[in-house]
């Protein structure tokens, strides 16, 4: 065995004679801000977004408002059983995405389409996914927004909480390991960071100097439970120094500022092989689901107060002032994208679906003798009886 | 009596047991102002108080470990786990604390206030993480009681035997008959026994058993089958630990003929309990195979829901299968 | 060949896999320099380095999850769980995440490269929380293997299998064998099959099965019936999931009797399933019911441990019953 | 439903324009200590303790550490089968629990055995459950060092990790439901504060406004696990911000810090109706437990280091300085003490085990039809069998 160095766990400690109470009287910590509401630049170091970059932003952040309230209206005339808005929080999903480079591994929560949409998931893919046809990666497996791309390193959706924290650090932990000059960048909202998981993720990412960006978008809900029935400290935020973790807080709604702290992240997560907490500041417009009715658990002041901080119209000022937007061309493309969204949508629902083979495939790699059987029962007695089994039925006969 | 879905006799029966109680509590994700998002604890919180119907914070094995140790100081908690799907934060709690609290301190302590309730179950088109049915799993620890209504009166006088039960109880409501499970239901106070299983229809040919949702499935079945000239006992467990062996097998010395059938996947479920403890007790009564109808040995599917369904027309073809033996 | 004893074996074999694919990886609770509570990880962060083999903070439910995120990049992490009592916290990582990953990600990615090793069982006066076999909870787990080795030379070979298949295995160590089983193992690289039985010993009377720790205590009852000249056929699992219904079904109509033994408590242990299945793919051959010889249905004690167990002499007194049946 | 006031999650948060990593060049939080490793009283403030309560404290440090000695010889005889020392933690414990009324419920870990010794738990008690015999109130059916009294509040030892601290917020939130003017306090380890049900305690016990003192040993090992490979934050003091948890850390060889510590916990925890946790800096001299061999994972010279610090003789050097101890009166104290715990042992071991009831009782509240026929079962198959069952043969014939 090697030699064992002495350790000493308490030598960065100092003492003291006074019971001090720590957390009496903390002052919270600050967020960044780059742009006001009415988008102008607070700043005195130039921008972090050339035009190019501000545009694309803009632009995915249309597309997913845009996704989000024709899909919401596709749920309410019963062509989708389920959908989930991220609407309000487009700055905070589609900034930061933007400030990784497309071989980081992304691992959301599930209000996160906008991530999908700046790495150009097309609309063809959203509708396959969203109507679980026979094209859909998932193989019609899951619910609608369980989206998963392994080109564009977008990992599958997973719909129990938290599970995917301690995920991503043993992910960054490969990529590092493998010496991939990559990431994983993980999002969660503020109800999952109480999970037991977020603990175990964050403190091993640190112990283990995992370069992984925790990013939570603490958007004031979980469901209907508000942030005051989540959690008494200063938000997410405050947790990142009892695990040693780096920690930037950032307006949410300031796709700027958002981009900012994702940069800078990134820059040091890869430099120092350790782990960034970012907490965005922000707030969930939507409902929780299509599932929900936020009217019985919050005000509609509240809800105003936040569609003035619009983080879409906030980058859309700035880039006026700025002179780099042709409001035309963006009016074509939001058109443009209206309709490709409904032809999709009509086209994806009329696929088939996946076949009774992906019923059984994948549980294991390869098939074993006791779902072979379960199978071949299972087809005989469609065969008997096909007009039970309307899905599966013509392929087998 | 009133009209009353299952959500609604569920609701009724905590209001009657935190009247009853005040020792009764109501903790879990969302059940407080909003009232769960089933709705299962609507009104509570406007009742009784923020103190005594609450929001937790998002954390399974948190719910469940303070329910702990709520309930072992005299407590009785009633914890809602949001979905069946997402009990497994707080496995642990359950199986080395939950369990084992009374037997491990020699009586001096333990949790028997616990009920745990959650909803489970497949066919509203959940996928993988709003419709599974564990219950298997909790069959297999020692210590705790596992029950399973299937209509709004059931539902009612379980629960409330289940609160007021000196061992802790994990209830398991089926979702997709929250709704659609629409009966009468007293409504004063009663109380229906655990480990009881309910004769839902008597029958001389072959033994239906199942617990909770599917328990209309197998009657489906049985009236299917009945067209045939076959008369299907079928037989609703109502509690899986402990479960009613005698009931059972009375019945299958009678009929000669099992069958068993839950939404889980086949591989160590439930059923295999039933079967093995059957086939011992009732060998020479036996004319065909134990069978059982259940879910497929793969994750809980989306659009291959029917498919994956242990439904009345699988039972029906496993009834003919049987009685042709 | 070289005489090895069980956890010389598992390091063996960890030795092994780790030389021949840098992508193996070891993680757990102590396993770095100090080689683990049982030491099945010794020399491994000597030989491999800390990158290879190291310490995890104290969090199973963290080891997991961060072991299956380290799978789905393409690593074999073999992650130990100090004991099998303490695998329940990663209960959900399991059940929800590794299990599913391939599944509901229609095969995109998945945690196949997954190895999950830990001590199970009783025989050590290790009362309730370090002696539990909860196997049977992993046999309701669609998506992942489940295998258990009886000795050295299984041990390193099922193990190699294990951390080399496309597919996430849970590998319990009878940790009563540890260093009581000792055997002849080649110090070369070598896998056995997963999903397959070992007919240990011939026979025509009966057909005895276990796996792990009890395969030794039924082959004992084997021993003492001989002496009432019965012929027992003794299998050893193996793999519970999937496991060899063919070889145990083709045993069971020619001998015509089944017994099941294992340490977990009865109701809806493994046991069950067995049970289930045989008899319906035995029926006309079963000459007397099929006996399931377990552990009682309390948690697991400690000075009544030999009450609690299942031992030979049960087994044997079952074998007789179903004899004389 | 009543009407929901309008939330700002962020209302206390400020902006700043400078991307702030949070957790660079934070200082650590200083240890309270009152005495030096002389016993040299450090403060200007008159000493929390008394000569009594000082006195008590003392002697049940001194009662400890020879009950480990004990104990950890019989256990190398093969007396009994396990045992676990508190050796160099005593302070920790027994000051703490000094400061509490005996109201108030303990959840322990493992090793707070100094807890029970002073509040009263006899040799006799220890004996009985160490040696697992009739009178363990467990019934035979733990591990030793699994102690429990309902009598004492004190709650019996679980082994899994952790799993008391969720437990503890509960229990003190029914406490304070009920109306009893108590608290729980929770000991745990540096190790177990890594677990997901830590985090699940804390932030519930803060959230739910739960009179809970949560007390970590911070003893520099979790077994074999040093710090270094546990957290990478400050301890575990520093995570107490992060849940809004009012937190203390104190020297935990220093029993007039500890006691002094816990009283200011113990005042606010009820008066708020809040958590504190408290972080006791102090050192694991034994081995881990009686199965273990630290050698294997540490240097002789770092545990000569805490040998110097200890806890005993910190505060007996003070008692010696204020003239309240009589060396002679402690010294028959020892004695005796060693002959009575000689003695318990001798008689402990002579006693019977439970009886085969005990194997089937407390299970269910009521013996369940299936556990009965088990039983039954059981017995038959011992009548024929006695030789066989030794332990429980005796009773049945
Ligand atoms: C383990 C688990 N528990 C409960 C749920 C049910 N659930 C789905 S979303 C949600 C709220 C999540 O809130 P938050 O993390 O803040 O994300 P947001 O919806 O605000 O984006 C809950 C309780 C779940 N999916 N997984
Ligand atoms: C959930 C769980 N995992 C693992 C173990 C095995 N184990 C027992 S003690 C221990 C170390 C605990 O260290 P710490 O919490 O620092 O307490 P200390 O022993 O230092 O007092 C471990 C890993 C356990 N008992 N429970
Ligand atoms: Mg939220
Ligand atoms: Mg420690």
């Amino acid at each position: 065995m090697t030699n064992i160095n002495e350790r000493n766990h308490i030598a960065h400690i100092n003492t003291t004679q006074e019971v001090n109470i720590i957390s009496d009287g903390l002052v919270a910590i600050p967020m960044l801000q780059l742009l006001d509401t009415n988008g102008e630049y607070l700043s005195h170091n130039p921008s972090p977004l050339t035009q190019e970059s501000a545009l694309k932003i803009l632009y995915s952040m249309h597309y997913t408002r845009l996704l989000d309230e024709r899909m919401v209206s596709a749920q309410r005339q019963g062509r989708i059983s389920f959908y989930l808005a991220c609407t309000g929080e487009e700055a905070a999903v589609v900034a930061s995405t933007a400030a990784l480079e497309p071989v980081d591994m992304i691992m959301s929560q599930y209000r996160e389409q906008g991530a999908l949409v700046y790495r150009g998931y097309t609309t063809a893919q959203f509708m396959n996914q969203l109507f679980s046809n026979k094209l859909d990666p998932n193989k019609g497996r899951q619910m609608p927004i369980h989206y998963g791309d392994k080109t564009l390193n977008f990992m599958t959706v997973s719909s129990p909480l938290g599970t995917q924290i301690p995920q991503a650090a043993g992910y960054a932990f490969g990529q590092k390991y493998t010496g991939e000059a990559a990431l994983t960048i993980c999002y969660f909202g503020e109800g999952a960071a109480s999970e037991g998981d977020f603990h175990a993720g964050l403190n091993m990412a640190a112990v283990l100097n995992c370069p992984t960006i925790f990013f939570c978008r603490n958007n004031g809900y979980a469901i209907s439970t508000p942030t005051a029935e989540q959690f008494a400290g200063d938000g997410i935020a405050s947790r990142g120094i009892g695990y040693g973790v780096k920690t930037i807080r950032v307006d949410g709604n300031d796709a700027m500022a958002v981009f900012a702290a994702t940069q800078a992240a990134r820059k040091i997560a890869l430099a120092e092989s350790c782990p960034v907490l970012i907490e965005a500041m922000t707030y969930r417009l939507a409902a929780h689901s299509t599932s929900d009715d936020p009217s019985g658990y919050r005000s509609a002041d509240e809800e105003v107060k936040w569609q003035e901080k619009d983080p879409i119209a906030r980058l859309q000022k700035y880039c006026i002032a700025q002179s780099w937007l042709d409001l035309e061309h963006l009016d074509a493309y939001i058109t443009q994208s209206r309709a490709e969204i409904l032809a999709e949508v009509k086209r994806a629902e009329k696929e088939d679906y996946a076949s009774i083979d992906d019923l059984f495939a994948d549980v294991y790699a390869v098939l074993p003798k006791h779902l072979d059987t379960q199978k071949q029962s299972l087809q005989a007695h469609i065969k008997k009886y096909p007009e039970a089994y309307p899905k599966t039925a013509r392929e087998l006969l | 009596m009133a009209q009353m879905n299952l959500l609604q006799a569920i609701n009724n029966a905590l209001i009657t047991a935190m009247r009853a109680d005040n020792k009764v509590l109501v903790l879990g994700e969302d059940v407080g102002h909003f009232g769960g998002v089933f709705r299962a604890t609507s009104h509570l919180q406007e009742e009784f108080g923020r103190e005594r119907c609450f929001n937790t914070p998002l954390v399974e094995q948190g719910i469940i470990g303070f329910a702990n140790g709520l309930a072992a100081q005299g407590c009785k908690p009633v914890a809602e786990i949001q979905f069946g799907d997402y009990i497994f934060p707080a496995f642990d709690q359950i199986i080395n604390e939950t369990a084992k609290f009374r037997y491990r301190s020699g009586g001096q302590f333990d949790c028997g206030g616990l009920t745990i309730r959650t909803p489970y179950g497949g066919g509203i088109a959940g996928g993988h993480y709003h419709s599974q049915s564990p219950e298997a799993f909790f069959a297999h620890i020692p210590g705790i009681k596992v029950v399973i209504p299937r209509n709004p009166y059931q539902a009612k006088g379980l629960l409330l035997s289940a609160i007021r039960e000196p061992d802790p109880v994990i209830f398991f409501e089926p979702k997709r008959l929250y709704r659609a499970a629409v009966g009468d239901v007293p409504e004063s106070d009663y109380e229906l026994p655990l480990g009881h299983a309910d004769i839902v229809q008597t029958g001389s040919d072959i033994t239906l058993v199942a617990w909770g949702a599917q328990v209309e499935i197998i009657q489906e079945a049985a009236q299917r089958a009945l067209g045939d000239g076959i008369s299907c006992e079928v037989i609703d467990l109502q509690s899986i630990l402990p479960w009613d062996i005698a009931t059972v097998s009375t019945s299958v010395v009678k009929t000669g003929r099992l069958l068993i059938n839950h939404e889980a996947p086949l591989t160590a479920g439930f059923a295999a309990e039933v079967a093995a403890e059957i086939q011992s007790q009732c060998f020479l009564s036996l004319e065909a195979p134990i069978m059982r109808v259940c879910g497929l040995d793969t994750p809980y599917p989306l659009v291959h829901e029917k498919e994956y369904m242990p439904d009345a027309l699988k039972t029906y073809e496993a009834i003919i299968a049987t009685m042709n033996y």
